[in-house]
């Protein structure tokens, strides 16, 4: 790609971005969260056409007009944002557009075989017939992978594949890429994961506000330099410190159960505490958290807050109870999309940004999200610009803020850093420490080992629907909790 | 097994209602269990069905045509007006272009100049209207033909000509929208527009194609339901549009888009279809039909909703899973 | 989700021309009609277009709300026959206040069931559809009923006659009405938690649960009000033509639909607004009046209006695209 | 189909009606007669009237009267025919169709399965007609023509006419004006304009407020039922126009007309009596039922009505 250049109304994402990758290499594309990734690779894929610029594929200039064009000229994609259709099955959304070829008549068993075949090439298991709504975030991202991998490409670009598996899909991931470069196919891969490119990538390219910092061979690089390449200084350290001052306990849940993704689920979690919650993917750590934010019903079990009993029946009430959930699907669950970012924080606690009489002061609204656009430091060209338009981290942002203003005690934060930069995931840990440094307890559910391990005072190892291990201080080892995790 | 029929109804808000009509009516009116009724209720549902067929494609692709109420009734008047010169397989033939053909100008305005359908088919509505009326001046006309008759009248045991094509329509929507390559297009488009446009489905294609179905569909209905009336008439059909939406929603085809059959509609076709049918054998105050239709489908409405809501979340299941 | 493709720099006069389409539209009908026949652009001509958009206005007005927050109500039309009989009938039984009181109360029942049943059925569209549709037919009986199919006389109650035929000074009471309805629809949709809220809805009612809030509570109060509009709007319209007839509110609902469209709040929800529906209302009201006055047959008046509203979307299509980006831009 | 004395069966079958009842027992389920008013246009407020008087008068005889409601549309009117057909205990059926061309099948299929078919109010197509066993109407051009020629001898200056017109299609609509022009030609009266109302008040009332406008020197408006004259009226007095434009109405509706045929508001209408088509109607099915021989046509009386005669007149109309 040469001389690349995108504006959108107010953000210049891509300035002037000549970028190459050789064939059959792995190359990583990193940097910040609105640094401009996505764009690039959406350009790639005739998504977006660029406002200036030319892409050559093995030498040959291409017009890549459209999503058909990147098809036709060898480029598969899987989207940093889902991009299925939820009432269709698996299968189907892997063959979408393809479906029976040529013929015009569709021959179902014959896709069905083709995705189980597909399916169990990526040795992943997973059911074609099931529709996608159904289907976990993790799920629907292998499904995404395998939509990829279907394709007979000469080119896979992954924007942030990672972001929503743990280590088991992960380990499958790896796999598949170790595979495609076997076989010669080039692989363009986006993460904030640091660790994962110098696991499986050849070369990585740092972008920051729209422009080419540098392309390098990953073996001549650290993660320090790559890390200050990107955010333009340097970060000593990945999670910030913290001094523990853990007081009594605050939530006590006793037997919690719903159906049979959550079974007899007890825990208890103190004042001033970060409390991990790991496991495998749909191990029920998410179905318990909405048990006790009240977004499902339980069938049995109670909850104790501060000692007293409570009945939580709607998240409505779970709020009144100080408690706050930052949901694991920013996109379904988490935002509007169409509305600004101020009215997207300000939502949970319209009281707060209310004048007299009851009325919604826009000007209140502005200087709260203002302060945390700054705080948070969320990339837009504006506080009033509509969600919709950020990049996935700065929407991820904006999910955190709206539950910062809430003004919880009790936070639960379900994959808080997915798809987050290591700059601004530094600043979530700062700010998660703050909290607790004031009293307030988090409960963290996190697929990333390196993070819980890090940030939690305790962990809970879920599996299956039931708490396996609690682990304390000295057990808080990736070993321990990966093998409870797996049981 | 018992799972599965349980399954089956609570999938298809529908199966309740009629059942709840079933029985409702063994007490009130035995008579009303003949084979005849049967065929009656099918004769009677076949030429909107017709039009059901098509819009429940459309609903599914995600959108919506109010000015079938329009081109139905023009349809009867062209074909009437055609029909002495034509004869009946050609009048029946170029009314149904027609209808394509203003389906077309609708689609033209959705797909590509991208209008919200809505106010689209509104406005071809309130035109064709316009045209329709200046071209009869307001006025009925008569389509008495033999041939014509037979076709609406014709019946093997009772099964019209009309009801087979009706159910001809039925099983190609459905061979269509299982089967073929276009129509699971249409799915996907439907479901989620972004998606099915970056997977190189022309969508645009598609959703144009939604509208000239749908004229064809209300043209061919209109030329059976001149057949069977012996005239056509700027009133005819006006209603159609809710009709048809209304037998799909009812039969669980989601106005999101995305999701629906048509043996489904089928089904709310002939819900509504018995709601009319039943008071003409149960003598109830006049006024009182329509209360008892309308809190009919309102009750059996709520009670589809209501196990899913016993089963714990109160919006919309979020979580994942298939239910066991 | 919108358009992706965007961008490509538009001139300034391009973007005012795009912008307010619409407008433009309504400009270019008023000129034209004034032009053709002098009488259209009289004071009294105005104030009669004003006068008669009023009562349907007030539906297109609940109607904002409704399509807002992601629905759509069919019974309007059935609501708003029922309220006008029940207003007229309770006359002579109660008085004119607390006739209209009643009367406002039943649109408020009405518009309530409405929203429980909806809510009850999971509150998408297609609920609020098939609810609606079911409402229609039973509450049109209802009001037919109520009359046993004839009409009711209002000639001899001068009181309630002059909340629709009465004027203060030179503007019609009706008017005054609609204007500040429209102006209190228009605060509380931007000023108030309901109005908020009345948006989240439409645009994502799964995070707006997640967010803490009563999403039900709130969804029935959205066709709560738009029931309390309907019931306004009836008793304006029976005031005015001084009857009720248990089918007079019959296609209301479709023509309410049309004018909230028309004035670019889109079906689905999540956005629009009060003052755009008033815009679609008069287009609406503005081109019956120029055509009628202009002498153009019945018939070929929907013939032109079909084509005129399909052109003043399509100007304001291009303005709802420049919005987008507009709105992207602001700071 | 010649007009017949109205008022004759009326008298005439309400004293045979009594021993009707015991006759009829053999065709009849249970001793009791049923009889089906399939009507195509019951929402409309001459409806209501028709209905209830239909409705009492079945109670007195002891009838079983069941009204469906054919929702304006022939499709409905149809299958209801075909279902009723199909149960086979019906003695008699009296149709209103919603217009005379789509009336065709529905009086085939009725007259097909021999039951005794009377239409009332609103005539079917000329080509079945001959096939139905009575006719109980008035005729739409017929009553154009009255308030046509009422128009002319009242206004022997004539001036413009504009008209007001039910819902675009009806028979009604088509041949009220077709009547009044044919009364009106020749005279001074000059038609100007034609606009559809839809048999609404208010609807009436804009068109009104937009014809003022567009006709400063407008003088006559002609509304195909009193409805729509009322609500011009309602319209001409907010433009302080009482004075300039004189309405007429068609088919006068009891006390609402009255009143304003009294108050000098409305200048004339004509009677069409709502009960006494719904009374007769019965009565003659009663009468075919029974074998008795009914005339083709038993016309509603349509006489002008003015100030000077609304009194009289509206003795034995309306209930
Ligand atoms: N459709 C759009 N309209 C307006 N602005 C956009 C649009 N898409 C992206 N942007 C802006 O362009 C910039 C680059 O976004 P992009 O999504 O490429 O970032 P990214 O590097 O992928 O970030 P992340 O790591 O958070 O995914 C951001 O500032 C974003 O707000
Ligand atoms: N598609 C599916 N069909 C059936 N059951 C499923 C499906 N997806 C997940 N589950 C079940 O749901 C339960 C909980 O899933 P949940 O998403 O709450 O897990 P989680 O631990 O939060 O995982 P994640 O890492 O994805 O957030 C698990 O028992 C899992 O088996
Ligand atoms: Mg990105
Ligand atoms: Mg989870």
């Amino acid at each position: 790609m040469k001389h690349i250049s995108k504006s959108f109304p107010g953000v210049m994402a891509l300035d002037d971005v000549t970028f190459s990758v050789g064939e059959g290499e792995v190359h990583a594309l990193v940097g910040e969260n609105g640094a401009g990734k996505s764009t690039l690779m959406k350009i790639i894929n005739g998504v977006y056409s660029a406002d200036q610029g030319e892409i050559y594929i093995s030498g040959k200039k291409v017009s890549i007009k459209n999503p058909l064009d990147a098809q036709r000229n060898g480029v598969s994609i899987i989207f940093q944002e889902f991009n299925l259709v939820d009432t269709l099955s698996v299968a189907e959304n892997i063959f979408i557009g393809r479906l029976g070829g040529k013929k015009k008549m569709i021959d179902w068993k014959s896709i069905y075989k083709e995705a189980e075949k597909l399916l169990k090439s990526l040795n992943y298991d997973l059911d074609p017939r099931a529709a996608v709504e159904t289907l976990s975030v993790a799920q629907m991202q292998m499904t995404e992978i395998a939509k990829a991998m279907s394709f007979d490409a000469k080119i896979i670009i992954m924007d942030e594949p990672s972001a929503v598996l743990t280590d088991n899909e992960l380990k499958k991931l790896f796999d598949i890429v170790e595979d495609l470069k076997k076989r010669g196919i080039t692989v363009i891969y986006i993460s904030h994961r640091l660790e994962e490119i110098f696991q499986i990538c050849d070369k990585v390219t740092v972008l920051r506000d729209g422009k080419i910092i540098d392309t390098g061979n990953v073996e001549d690089l650290n993660k320090e330099q790559i890390i200050e390449m990107m955010v333009g200084r340097k970060l000593d350290q990945e999670f910030p410190k913290r001094e523990k001052k853990i007081g009594d306990v605050i939530l006590r849940a006793k037997g919690l159960r719903r159906g049979d993704r959550v079974q007899d689920v007890s825990f208890e979690l103190r004042r001033g505490e970060i409390l991990g919650f790991a496991g495998l993917v749909g191990a029920g750590r998410t179905e318990t958290m909405r048990l006790l934010f009240g977004a499902d019903q339980m069938t049995a079990g109670s909850i104790e807050l501060n000692g007293k009993q409570v009945h939580i029946k709607s998240p409505m009430e779970a709020k009144g109870e100080g408690i706050a959930l930052l949901p694991e699907d920013r996109k379904k669950q988490g935002l509007l999309l169409e509305l600004p970012i101020t009215e997207n924080i300000s939502l949970v606690k319209l009281k707060k940004v209310m004048s007299k009489g009851n009325l919604i002061n826009k000007k209140k609204e502005k200087d709260v999200a203002k302060g945390y656009f700054d705080s948070l430091k969320i990339k837009a060209p504006s506080v009033t610009q509509r969600v919709y338009f950020l990049s996935g981290g700065n929407q991820q942002k904006v999910v955190i803020a709206k539950w910062l203003f809430s003004d919880a005690d009790i936070f639960i934060l379900d994959e808080p850093t997915r798809g987050i930069d290591v700059g601004a995931k530094y600043e979530i840990y700062m700010l998660m420490n703050e909290l607790v440094a004031q009293g307030k307890s988090i409960i963290l559910i996190s697929s990333e080992m390196n993070e819980i391990i890090a940030m939690s005072d305790r962990i809970m190892v879920m599996h299956d629907g039931k708490i396996c291990a609690e682990l304390n201080g000295e057990e808080i080892t990736p070993e321990n909790v990966l093998k409870h995790a797996i049981n | 097994m018992k799972e599965k029929i349980s399954q089956f109804c609570r999938k298809n808000i529908v199966v309740i209602g009629i059942g709840i009509l079933l029985v409702f009516m063994a007490f009130a009116a035995p008579n009303y269990f003949a084979y005849s009724t049967l065929t009656g209720l099918l004769t009677q549902v076949a030429i909107y069905g017709i039009v059901a067929c098509a819009m429940t494609i459309a609903i599914i692709g995600g959108e919506f045509d109010l000015s079938v109420s329009s081109i139905l009734p023009l349809a009867t008047l062209l074909f009437a007006a055609m029909l002495p010169t034509l004869g009946l397989p050609l009048t029946i033939v170029v009314v149904t272009l027609i209808g394509v053909g203003i389906g077309c100008i609708n689609g033209f305005f959705v797909a590509i100049t991208k209008i919200n359908a809505f106010i689209v088919t509104l406005a071809t509505m309130i035109a064709i209207k316009g045209i329709m009326l200046t071209f009869c001046d307001g006025m009925p006309m008569p389509a008495v033909n033999e041939s014509a008759r037979q076709l609406a009248m014709g019946n093997v045991g009772g099964i019209t000509v009309t009801v087979m094509i009706f159910f001809g329509c039925v099983i190609l929507t459905e061979l269509v929208l299982r089967k073929t390559k276009y129509g699971r297009n249409v799915f996907a488009t439907g479901g989620n527009y972004d998606v099915a446009q970056y997977a190189g489905i022309n969508v645009r294609f598609i959703k144009f194609s939604l509208f000239a179905i749908l004229g064809g569909a209300a043209a061919l209905a209109g030329t059976l339901l001149t057949c069977r009336l012996q005239a056509g008439s700027p009133l005819y059909g006006s209603d159609v549009a809710l009709y048809v939406v209304s037998a799909a929603v009812l039969g669980g085809t989601s106005l999101a888009g995305g999701r629906g059959s048509a043996v489904r509609t089928l089904l709310g076709m002939l819900f509504i279809g018995m709601l009319l049918q039943i008071f003409t054998y149960i003598n109830v105050y006049t006024y009182m039909q329509q209360l008892i239709q309308g809190a009919i489908v309102v009750v059996v409405v709520i009670m589809d909703a209501l196990p899913s809501r016993k089963k714990g979340s109160d919006e919309e299941p979020v979580t994942v899973g298939n239910p066991e | 989700m919108g358009e992706k493709t965007v961008s490509k720099k538009r001139g300034k006069f391009d973007l005012i021309i795009s912008k307010y389409g619409i407008l433009f539209v309504l400009a270019a009908i008023i000129i034209v009609a004034g032009i053709i026949s002098p009488a259209f652009l009289t004071g009294q001509n105005i104030l009669n277009i004003l006068k008669q958009v009023s009562a349907t206005g007030m539906l297109a007005i609940g109607m904002t709300f409704v399509i807002i927050s992601g629905g759509v109500d069919l019974s309007m039309g059935s609501i708003l026959s029922l309220c006008g009989v029940v207003c007229v009938i309770m006359i002579p039984l109660v008085g004119t206040p607390l006739a209209i009181l009643i009367a406002l109360a039943v649109g408020v029942v009405c518009g309530t069931l409405n929203g429980i049943f909806i809510t009850l059925t999971g509150g998408t569209m297609g609920s609020a559809f098939i609810i609606t549709f079911g409402m229609a037919t039973a509450l049109g009986s209802l009001a037919l009923t109520v009359t046993n199919g004839a009409n009711v006389n209002a000639a001899a109650f001068a009181d309630f006659k002059e909340i629709g035929q009465g004027s203060w000074g030179i503007v019609p009471i009706t008017v005054v009405i609609f204007v500040v309805a429209v102006i209190a629809a228009q605060f509380v949709l931007r000023k108030t938690t309901f109005g908020r809220i009345n948006y989240c809805l439409g645009i994502n009612d799964e995070a707006t649960h997640l967010s803490g809030i009563k999403v039900k509570k709130f969804r029935v109060l959205v066709y709560t009000v738009a029931g309390l509009f309907t019931a306004l709007g009836a008793v304006m319209l029976c005031s005015r033509v001084s009857s009720a007839s248990p089918i007079q509110g019959e296609g209301y609902e479709l023509d309410a639909i049309a004018a909230v469209v028309l004035g670019g709040t889109r079906m689905g929800g999540g956005s629009g607004s009060a003052a755009k529906t008033v815009i679609g209302v008069l287009m609406f009201g503005i081109l019956t009046n120029a055509l009628n006055v202009m002498g153009v047959s019945s018939y070929q008046q929907m013939i032109v209006k079909g084509i005129i509203i399909m052109v003043a979307v399509l100007m304001d299509k291009r303005s709802i695209r420049v919005e987008n980006e507009m709105l992207a831009r602001t700071v | 189909a010649e007009p017949s004395d109205s008022a004759a069966p009326a008298e005439e079958s309400s004293s045979a009606a009594a021993p009707a009842e015991e006759e009829s027992s053999e065709p009849a389920a249970e001793g009791t007669t049923k009889i089906v008013y399939l009507n195509g246009l019951l929402t409309a407020p001459y409806f209501g009237y028709l209905d209830t008087a239909m409705t009492d008068h079945a109670k007195e005889l002891g009838v079983d009267l069941q009204i469906l409601d054919g929702k304006m549309d022939n499709q409905v009117m149809y299958d209801q025919a075909l279902s009723l057909i199909d149960q086979g205990d019906i003695d008699a059926i009296i149709l209103t169709p919603v217009d005379m061309a789509g009336s065709v099948s529905i009086v085939q299929a009725i007259t097909d399965a021999e039951i005794p078919l009377i239409i009332c109010n609103s005539r079917v197509d000329a080509s079945v007609e001959p096939l139905t066993d009575s006719l109980i109407c008035c005729d739409p051009g017929y009553e154009g023509e009255v308030v046509g020629k009422l128009a002319v001898e009242q206004i022997p200056d004539g001036g413009k006419c504009a008209i007001l017109e039910g819902v675009a299609g009806q028979e009604a609509q088509i041949y009220r004006t077709e009547g009044f022009k044919k009364a009106v030609e020749g005279s001074n009266i000059e038609i100007v304009d034609q606009k559809i109302c839809e048999w609404d008040k208010a609807k009436a009332m804009s068109a009104t407020d937009d014809l003022i406008t567009a006709y400063p020197d407008l003088s006559i408006i002609y509304a195909q039922d009193d409805t729509m004259a009322l609500g011009a009226i309602e319209a001409i007095k907010a433009a302080g126009k009482m004075d300039q434009i004189k309405v007429f109405g068609l088919g006068y509706m009891g006390d609402a007309s009255k009143e304003a045929l009294l108050a000098g508001e409305l200048f004339g209408t004509c009677t069409q009596s709502p009960s006494w088509e719904g009374v007769t109607a019965l009565d003659v099915a009663m009468d075919v039922i029974n074998g008795k021989e009914v005339e083709e046509w038993y016309m509603t009386e349509c006489l002008p009505v003015t100030k000077e005669n609304c009194e009289e007149i509206d003795h034995g109309y309306n209930e």
